[in-house]
Formats: C-alpha cells, sequence, structure tokens
C-alpha cells in the first residue's frame, strides 16, 4: 500500500485529516474527537494498523498534541503516525487502550506526565509518580525548585 | 507520598474477597531491582499483577531536553544498561539521520560487531539471573566467565565496561584496540565450546523443562496488541526483529536468521535467546575479518543542530525494539524526547500471561520477560 | 503403552539430571577452572585496560607543564557541569597579556566517565587514566584541583 | 586399643563402681547431654564451611578463604556475627509461638540423634524400635517450621509454612517406604540388628536392583523432607525471599539454619546405616587380604565417611538443580516416587520371602 492509497484510504474515512509526508513517515493530524474512530478504522481490514509501537505526546506550549506510531503486523514497512492536538488547559482524549491493549500502561505514562486525561480509559491512576504529586512533569513550564539543577 | 500508618494497612490488609495481597519489590530477589509488583493471591495461584513502577525515574526524557546532540548519548546508556551500545547506536543514528551525516564503513562495521557483542553479554547474564531465579545458582558463574570476556573487550576497546559511551555520531570515539580482532576471535572459540554447557545444565534439565514448558503462554494476537517486541514476541511467532525490517550499520550485508518459536511459552522465550546468541556469534564471524580499513568517525560540524521536525530511529536491544522519537525545533538540543523501550511494553503484558498460575510460575515468566527495571523506568 | 511413557519419562528425566552433575561434579574436581580473581591480594599484578576510564587526569611533565590553555571546551563538552575551569591573566616574559588556566577544577563525584571532554579537547590536555580506587572517606576529598600547584602551561602551546 | 567403645566401657565402669546406679546413669546423661550439644556446634560449623566450599568449587570459585588458613574459621565468625546480633521479633508476631519455634526444630533435630550408632557399640540408646522412632521424630520438625511461619504474622512466612507442611507431609510417606525396605530384608526395627545384619555385605550391595532403587528414592525423599534444593520451596529465596524464617534474625535465625544442617547429618547418618552398612567396614567376598585391611580403619571413621559422601551427594543436588515448582513436588510424590516405592517394597517383600537376597 504506497502512501497516496492510504491518503485516498483515510480521507474516505475522516475527510478532515490533514497528511503531511516531510518526514520519514506519513503523518496523519485529526481533531481530538475525531481520533479513536480513525484508529478503530486503522485497526481493522485492510490497513490492519495493529501494532502500536509507540504512544507519547509532546508539549508545544500553545497546546499538546498526542503521538501516536502505528504499524502493521503483517507488514511491518509501512507507519504511520497519527496526531491529535489537545488543548493544553483541559486535555481530554479519548483512549485507544481497547484497540491496542499496550495503550494502557502508555496512557498512564501519558497521564501522570503531561495531565492528559483518557476518556473510558480502564484503570487511569499514576504509574511511576507518587500519588499525590502536583504538576506535570514533561510539560515545558513544569518548575521543580528543588529537585531540578539548571546547569 | 505514602504516610506511615498506610504502608501498614496496605500491607496486611487482604484484598477485596479475602485474597492475599503480597507486594513484591521493590527490594525482592527477584525482581531484579526496584520493580514493585502488588500481586493478588488466592493461595499460591495469581489472581492480579499490578506493577508500581518509578522507584529508579531519572527522567531521562526531560534530562535530554537540556543536553546537546552529543551529550544527550551518553544517559541512553544507563537506560537499559546491559545493552547500553545499542541504545547509544539508536542515538547516534538518529542524530545522524538527522543530519545525513556519512558515517565510515568501519564505523558501521565495528558498530555491528560492538552491538552484536552486547546482545550475547545481555543474554548471558540474562540466562544465569533465569536460572538462579528458578532456583539453579550455578550457571550464573559460568554465563559470567563468558560475559566477562565480553566485558574484557569492551574494557579494551571502549574504555568501560558497562555504560561505554563509545558510539559517537558519526562512528566511533576513537578506533579499535590493536587487539580487538583476536580477542573476538578468542571469544568466539570459547563461547561455542561453552554453549553446550548451558544445554546440559539448563536447556536439558527435566527440572527446567517442566517449570517453564506451557508456563506463562502468551499468544501471537496478545503479542502484537500488547506491543510487545524482541525475543517476547518472536517466542510467540510474532516477526519483528529491527534489524531485518529496517537494516541499520552493516545489519543489511550480513546473513542471519531471525528466530521465531511458536509456543510462546517461557521455554520458547528461552529458546529464542539461546538460538539468538548463536546468531549474533554468526554474524560476527561474518564480520571480525572483514572489518573495513578507513576513518572510524565520519566528518561532523563541531556544533550539531537538527533540522526542524520529527525523527524516529528503530533498533534492535537484547531486550526488544528500542525507539527514539526526536521532535526538534532546530536548536542544539532536542525539544522533545521520547524513548519507546522494549520493557515498558514487555512489562504490561506480565498480568495477563501470569494470571492463574502459581508464584513460582511467576518466576519463570518474569524471568523470561528479561525485564530491565532502569529500561522502564527511564 | 501408558507404562512404556511413564517408564521413559522417568528414564529421561533422571539422565538429564546425572548430566548436569556430571558437568557440575566435572568443575568439582577441576580445581584450574576456578576463575576467582583475589583481589586486593593481586593489586600487584592487576592490569586494567590502557584506554579503561577511571578518572580524568591533566598529565604534567618534568618541568611540571602542562599543555591546557583553558579553553573551556571540556567545560562545555561535559553533560553534567563536572568541569570547572578558572582562568587568570599572566605575563608573558615580552609583557603580553596571556589567558592561562587558575585552576582546574575536577569534581570526580559528579563524574559519568562519559570521555566527552577529553574528546573535545584541542590540546590534548587532558586524559582518562585507568584509576578505579576512589573511596574515600569524605565526599569533598573528590573535589580534585588537576593542574599541580605551580605548573604552568607548555611553552609553543596555543 | 583404643577406641570409642572402650572409652564408654571405661567410663561406665568407673561410674558405676564410685555412684549408685541411678546417679551413675544421671551423670551419663549429662555427658551424653554435653556430648551431643558440642556435637551439633561442631557438626554446624564443619557442614556449612563445607558446603560453602563445595559451592564454590562448582561454581568455579575459591570460597570463604580469609579467616583462618584457608578460612576454616569463616563459619565461627559469622556465628560470632550471629551471636552479637539483635534477635528482633516483629510487632504483630504472636511472640511466644515466634521465639518457641526455633527451638522446637532443634530440639526435634537432637532427638533424633538417641538412635544411632555412631561407632561399633557406640550408641546413645539402643531402643528396639529405632526406625519407627526416627521416622515418627523426624515428621515433628513441620511443627517448628509451621509454627514459626504462623507466629511470625508475614505473608511471605505463612506461604512457605504452608508449603514446607504439604512437602514434608508427602516425602515422609516415601522415606518412610524406602526405610521400610531395609526392615523387611532385616526383619528388625532395631538400628544396632540392622548394622549387624550387613556385616556380610551392605543391603545396597546384597539386596539387588531393588534396594538400590529405594536408596535412591530415600536420598530424593529426605532432600525434600530436610527442606534442600531442589526441593526447598519452603524457603524458596527467590520466590518467597527467605520463606518460613523471613522474619528471623541473629541467633534465631542461626537455629534454623543449624538446625538445617543437623537434619541432613541426621537423614545422612541414617542412609548410611540403614543401606551402607552403618560403622561396617567394606567386606567384599572371600578377599581375605582385604577385609584384613578394612576391618583395620575404626569403624567411627567408616561411619563418618560415609554418611559425609551422603551429605556431599545432596549438596551435589543443590549446587547443580532447579528449584520444582509446589505442584511440580507433589506430582513428583504423589506420581512417581510413591507407586515406584509401593512397588519396590512388594519386590523386596517378595525377595525377602523367597531368600533371594545373599
Amino acid at each position: 500500500m504506497t502512501n497516496e492509497e492510504i491518503k485516498e484510504y483515510i480521507t474516505a474515512h475522516a475527510p478532515e485529516a490533514i497528511f503531511d509526508e516531510t518526514g520519514e513517515w506519513l503523518n496523519i493530524a485529526v481533531e481530538s474527537n475525531h481520533l479513536k474512530p480513525l484508529a478503530a478504522v486503522l485497526h481493522g481490514q485492510p490497513m490492519q494498523m495493529d501494532y502500536l509501537f509507540c504512544l507519547t505526546c509532546v508539549d508545544y506550549k500553545t497546546h499538546l498534541t498526542m503521538v501516536y506510531h502505528l504499524t502493521s503486523s503483517t507488514n511491518r514497512n509501512i507507519n504511520i503516525v497519527l496526531k491529535a492536538n489537545v488543548d493544553r488547559a483541559d486535555p481530554v482524549i479519548e483512549t485507544v487502550c481497547d484497540i491496542w491493549r499496550t495503550a494502557e500502561m502508555l496512557e498512564r505514562e501519558v497521564f501522570e506526565m503531561f495531565g492528559v486525561e483518557f476518556l473510558h480509559h480502564p484503570d487511569l491512576r499514576k504509574l511511576i509518580l507518587e500519588e499525590d504529586f502536583k504538576g506535570y512533569p514533561l510539560r515545558k513550564d513544569f518548575e521543580d525548585p528543588i529537585n531540578m539543577i539548571k546547569l | 507520598m505514602y504516610n506511615q500508618t498506610e504502608i501498614i494497612k496496605d500491607t496486611t490488609n487482604l484484598g477485596p474477597e479475602g485474597e492475599l495481597v503480597v507486594n513484591m519489590g521493590p527490594q525482592h530477589p527477584a525482581t531484579h531491582g526496584v520493580l514493585h509488583l502488588v500481586v493478588t493471591l488466592n493461595g499460591e495461584t495469581i489472581k492480579k499483577i499490578e506493577p508500581h513502577l518509578g522507584y529508579i525515574h531519572r527522567s531521562i526524557e526531560k534530562m535530554c531536553e537540556s543536553l546537546t546532540y552529543r551529550q544527550f548519548i551518553y544517559v541512553t546508556s544507563r537506560m537499559d544498561y546491559l545493552s547500553s551500545h545499542i541504545n547509544n547506536t539508536a542515538c547516534a543514528l538518529l542524530v545522524e539521520k538527522g543530519m545525513q551525516i556519512e558515517v565510515p564503513e568501519r564505523a558501521k562495521v565495528v558498530r555491528t560487531i560492538l552491538n552484536e557483542l552486547t546482545r550475547i553479554a545481555s543474554h548471558e547474564l540474562w540466562i544465569g539471573a533465569m536460572a538462579m531465579d528458578l532456583g539453579a545458582f550455578t550457571p550464573f558463574f559460568y554465563a559470567f566467565r563468558e560475559r566477562e570476556m565480553i566485558t574484557d573487550i569492551m574494557e579494551e576497546t571502549c574504555g568501560a565496561r558497562l555504560t561505554m559511551n563509545y558510539i559517537v555520531p558519526g562512528g566511533l570515539m576513537y578506533d579499535i584496540h590493536p587487539d580487538f580482532q583476536t580477542k573476538v576471535k578468542a571469544f568466539v572459540k570459547q563461547f561455542k565450546e561453552k554453549v553446550t554447557e548451558y544445554e546440559d545444565l539448563v536447556t536439558g534439565n527435566v527440572i527446567f523443562q517442566s517449570r517453564t514448558k506451557g508456563v506463562g503462554v502468551l499468544t501471537a494476537e496478545d503479542a502484537i496488541s500488547y506491543g510487545c517486541s524482541g525475543p517476547v514476541a518472536r517466542a510467540s511467532g510474532v516477526s519483528c526483529d529491527i534489524r531485518k525490517i529496517a537494516p541499520y550499520d552493516a545489519y543489511d550485508r550480513v546473513e542471519f536468521d531471525e528466530i521465531v518459536e511458536t509456543a510462546g511459552d517461557s521455554f520458547a522465550r528461552y529458546i529464542v535467546r539461546v538460538k539468538e546468541m548463536n546468531q549474533s556469534i554468526h554474524i560476527i564471524e561474518q564480520l571480525i575479518d572483514n572489518i573495513p580499513e578507513g576513518d572510524f568517525v565520519g566528518k561532523t560540524k563541531n556544533v550539531l543542530k537538527l533540522a526542524k521536525g520529527e525523527f524516529y530511529q528503530r533498533v534492535e536491544t537484547a531486550r526488544g525494539e528500542l525507539g527514539v522519537y526526536i521532535v526538534s525545533e532546530g536548536g542544539t538540543t532536542p525539544y522533545r524526547i521520547k524513548f519507546r523501550s522494549p520493557g515498558f511494553s514487555n512489562l504490561s503484558v506480565l498480568d495477563h500471561i501470569a494470571k492463574g498460575s502459581k508464584i513460582g510460575d511467576l518466576m519463570a515468566t518474569m524471568g523470561t520477560l528479561d525485564l530491565v527495571i532502569p529500561d522502564i523506568d527511564r | 503403552m501408558f507404562l512404556k511413557d511413564y517408564i521413559s519419562d522417568v528414564y529421561n528425566g533422571v539422565t538429564s539430571l546425572l548430566k548436569g552433575m556430571r558437568k557440575t561434579g566435572y568443575y568439582f574436581t577441576h580445581s584450574k577452572e576456578i576463575i576467582t580473581e583475589q583481589y586486593p591480594d593481586n593489586r600487584a599484578t592487576l592490569k586494567l585496560a590502557d584506554r579503561f576510564k577511571g578518572e580524568v587526569v591533566m598529565p604534567h611533565d618534568e618541568q611540571n607543564e602542562h599543555t591546557c590553555t583553558g579553553c573551556t571546551a571540556c567545560e562545555l563538552a561535559c553533560p553534567n557541569g563536572t568541569i570547572k575551569i578558572i582562568t587568570k591573566f599572566e605575563m608573558t616574559p615580552e609583557g603580553k597579556k596571556k589567558k592561562a588556566i587558575d585552576s582546574f577544577i575536577y569534581r570526580l563525584e559528579m563524574c559519568t566517565l562519559c570521555n566527552l571532554c577529553v574528546a573535545a579537547c584541542p590540546s590534548d590536555a587532558i586524559k582518562m587514566a585507568p584509576n578505579f580506587e576512589h573511596s574515600v572517606f569524605d565526599r569533598s576529598k573528590l573535589t580534585k584541583i588537576l593542574n599541580k600547584p605551580g605548573s604552568k602551561i607548555k611553552e609553543g602551546v596555543e | 586399643m583404643l577406641s570409642l567403645e572402650s572409652i564408654t566401657k571405661t567410663t561406665q565402669d568407673w561410674l558405676l563402681a564410685k555412684f549408685s546406679p541411678q546417679i551413675a546413669l544421671t551423670i551419663e546423661c549429662v555427658i551424653v547431654i554435653l556430648l551431643a550439644i558440642t556435637l551439633f556446634a561442631v557438626l554446624g560449623l564443619v557442614l556449612v564451611l563445607l558446603e560453602r566450599k563445595v559451592a564454590a568449587r562448582i561454581q568455579i570459585r575459591l570460597g570463604p578463604n580469609r579467616v583462618g588458613p584457608g578460612g576454616i574459621f569463616q563459619t565461627a565468625a559469622d556465628t560470632l556475627k550471629l551471636i552479637m546480633k539483635e534477635g528482633l521479633t516483629p510487632d504483630t508476631a504472636d511472640k511466644f509461638l515466634f521465639n518457641l519455634a526455633p527451638f522446637v526444630v532443634m530440639m526435634v533435630a537432637m532427638l533424633l540423634l538417641a538412635p544411632i550408632a555412631f561407632a561399633k557399640n557406640f550408641q546413645i540408646w539402643d531402643i528396639n524400635i529405632g526406625v519407627l522412632y526416627i521416622s515418627s521424630i523426624s515428621s515433628l520438625s513441620v511443627i517448628g517450621i509451621l509454627m514459626a511461619g504462623w507466629a511470625s504474622n508475614n505473608k511471605y512466612s505463612l506461604l512457605g509454612a504452608m508449603r514446607s507442611g504439604a512437602q514434608i507431609v508427602s516425602y515422609e510417606l516415601s522415606a518412610g517406604f524406602a526405610v521400610l525396605t531395609i526392615v523387611v530384608l532385616t526383619g528388625s526395627l532395631q538400628i544396632s540388628e540392622i548394622v549387624a545384619s550387613q556385616e556380610n555385605g551392605w543391603w545396597l550391595f546384597k539386596g539387588h536392583i531393588p534396594v538400590v532403587i529405594a536408596f535412591v528414592l530415600y536420598i530424593i525423599a529426605v532432600t525434600a523432607e530436610t527442606n534442600r534444593a531442589p526441593f526447598d520451596l519452603a524457603e524458596a529465596e527467590s520466590e518467597l525471599t527467605a520463606g518460613f524464617h523471613t522474619e528471623y534474625s541473629g541467633m534465631k535465625f542461626a537455629l534454623f539454619f543449624l538446625a538445617e544442617y543437623i537434619n541432613i547429618f541426621i537423614v545422612c547418618t541414617i542412609g548410611a546405616t540403614l543401606f551402607l552398612g552403618g560403622w561396617m567396614p567394606l567386606h567384599i567376598g572371600h578377599w581375605e587380604g582385604f577385609n584384613h585391611i578394612m576391618d583395620f580403619i575404626p569403624s567411627s571413621v567408616w561411619f563418618m565417611g560415609k554418611t559425609f559422601f551422603l551429605i556431599f551427594l545432596i549438596m551435589w543436588f543443590r549446587w547443580t538443580f532447579p528449584r520444582l515448582r509446589v505442584d511440580q513436588l507433589l506430582n513428583l510424590e504423589w506420581k512417581y516416587l510413591l507407586p515406584i516405592s509401593l512397588f519396590n517394597l512388594l519386590l523386596v517383600t517378595v525377595i525377602a520371602i523367597m531368600g533371594w537376597h545373599f
């Protein structure tokens, strides 16, 4: 499946998707509320993007961007990067952990590091940090006067 | 943070249905570091496993945001310390890809050899630790004897035994030691002789087989869904070797097999790793006599600046697929860096495959998942 | 057939166990296979690799001269602020002002021995030494001044 | 000739000449108790050192070699350390049982010493149901372990104790059956008679293959009964940290540790007595010269040599095999060892009735 075919297929299902081919892999940016349906479509036939190998979030100071790296276990040469911007003040996005099970732990990590709330996540608790930790450490404006040493 | 009374309550209370809740770790002989598993038990049978992480979290991703592209490589050695060379290679490859640095052939070949040596060293340590988890103490020492030869080679060439930091963007930090080839050949020879010892002591042992066969079965669908990679996924019949999918360094010119087993149990994971060691030896044998002459490091600018954009580099570490994801704003430091560590995904599958088995099985399952806690916590 | 399987099970099990015992028995009876290094006792014969990265040192020659110009390349290359260079201005015999190092402060307790400073040094003034016995009772002893007292820069090094 | 037999005889004669029989018996008892405690202390030191040395050699290491020449005082130094350590009792533990448990375990080990013939006519108590006494007393050690596990109020301890209970109860069976084969062949439960019946050859040699099988079963069963690897589930280090003695420290831990080694010693002495002829020297058929030379070696040396050979065997197992899982452990007993030993016992009975043994 070439990039053109993938784009065509995705446009059929999510007309508002924005494509970016400048990088190594095809980037698809969608609205955060359209991400879950698109993810389900990608996971199903014929794309069969059943291997979510990286899930993370990037803080662009104005907004947060959820980044999903997908590939297919049957054809590992097709790689898709799925992106969705979320509001920085009130970051909410639908969970994908019922599509890819690995997302459960990865979303917990993003939850505590960026404060993104995943709707319908079965067990959204802190995984690494202490229960009463304040703040989101991987956001750009996080300050910890005691433990962060500025060189 | 917990206060004192809460901790006591936590450990003495029973589960919701009167099950035994046992805290395995952070200090436990079988969790290899500071992994904390809250295990809910019904007698000896495991009902639920809940990992609690963060005991060795150093926030490497945040640290790297303030380090330059030359400096951040050394930090990654501390992630998965057993395959530090491979982690370093991943970062170096990413910077090279982002800046289109030409890497000399000599550096590529040496990197490949070192990566494979690292893989063998990691599997050697794993085989010893795994046997120790199952109660056989002696194979640990035999495995370490061979591993010691690798660390000696590393010490001589890279100057350190564990966190080498030998690989820099563009090639190697300095040339290989003159004795490198003879030492590696001696190692290959000894390894081939001694690998049969594991067959006698571990692989063929009836107790070991009964402890691992049919234990912690991971199906291919689950392996994919949970994002497992490396020997864990390959033991379930998922072909996922990055060295084959997206060859880097000199992997495109060597001939080796991707080991895939189909059983998906602990024994299959064990067999995959043992066979992988032999494949690594095979790769080393192909390359060791053919290290091309020439520069060991390519021409690089003094200050490295990645172009604005996003970069992703995958490599196959001893534990699975390591991904480095960098968002660059064009400066000398990464804007955002994410390490997709193989251990994290492999750990997430633990609850799924160990549920319903005995405590003894948990050790076999956890041992064969080959968890390295700093890799999970980062 | 059940009985046959049963007996072959027992037989195979026992032989596999005996195989393992033969291996360990071999090592028990062959003391030349022992690989223990008796560390403090073998200090005299202990040979570390030349490249072993144990600590950063600044080599001085017989005239107590080093080659450090105080350019702070190593300080910039260091990822965790291990090195601090304090410079001063010296008067050369010709009456010109020349930058030189006052003290090269190296904090071993923070050093990760990554070799980046040595790689960055343009005049090969520092190198890694294969010393590994760094334990001291007072942490402040790990902060070292690498240039020896009274040392000066070698002639001709810019 | 100075032998243990003549020493005991002289002592008794002297005591009887000086004192009334009751007082003489009391003094003898005191002497025996003192000797037994000394023996235990020495055995503990020797066996722990032996174990560490054997382990080191198998694991291509040197082992303890710093305290004293070749490290022979290492265990003495360790004991000193353990004595000086604080004997912690957890706050929520059942204090009485917690403190009692190590002594119960130790006492059981001591009681087992009584009927063992250490040399020719050198035996504390030649009871006529010696074998029965041993198998009944040795099954008591599980009480101490269960007590320790329960009283610690620790989940690991509890799991370890429960495992130990299941394990000892089941392996008692095959150990008992293995012992019974010799009883069937000898026709006596008395230790001294069992030893005497082996004058013309050890049972291991003259009892055909069934006795060899019984010997192997005995070794496996007692390894399990003494909680040694590969059956050390009760203290499975990588699973339950230290099992039933997780909460013990200092001298209380040392008692558990010592009791483990004493138990190994005891079961090996019994194995040596039943299968390897006790203190009987090795005699081969009609080689008069050879037999005569063998007779010159003192009987106590023979006994200790055989015992330590068996102890070495058990240590060899420990450092070679992985640990079994708890259900496999019980599988092994109920599906393999028990049917085999039952069948074996039947075979031996037939042999004994038909008089086919030598």
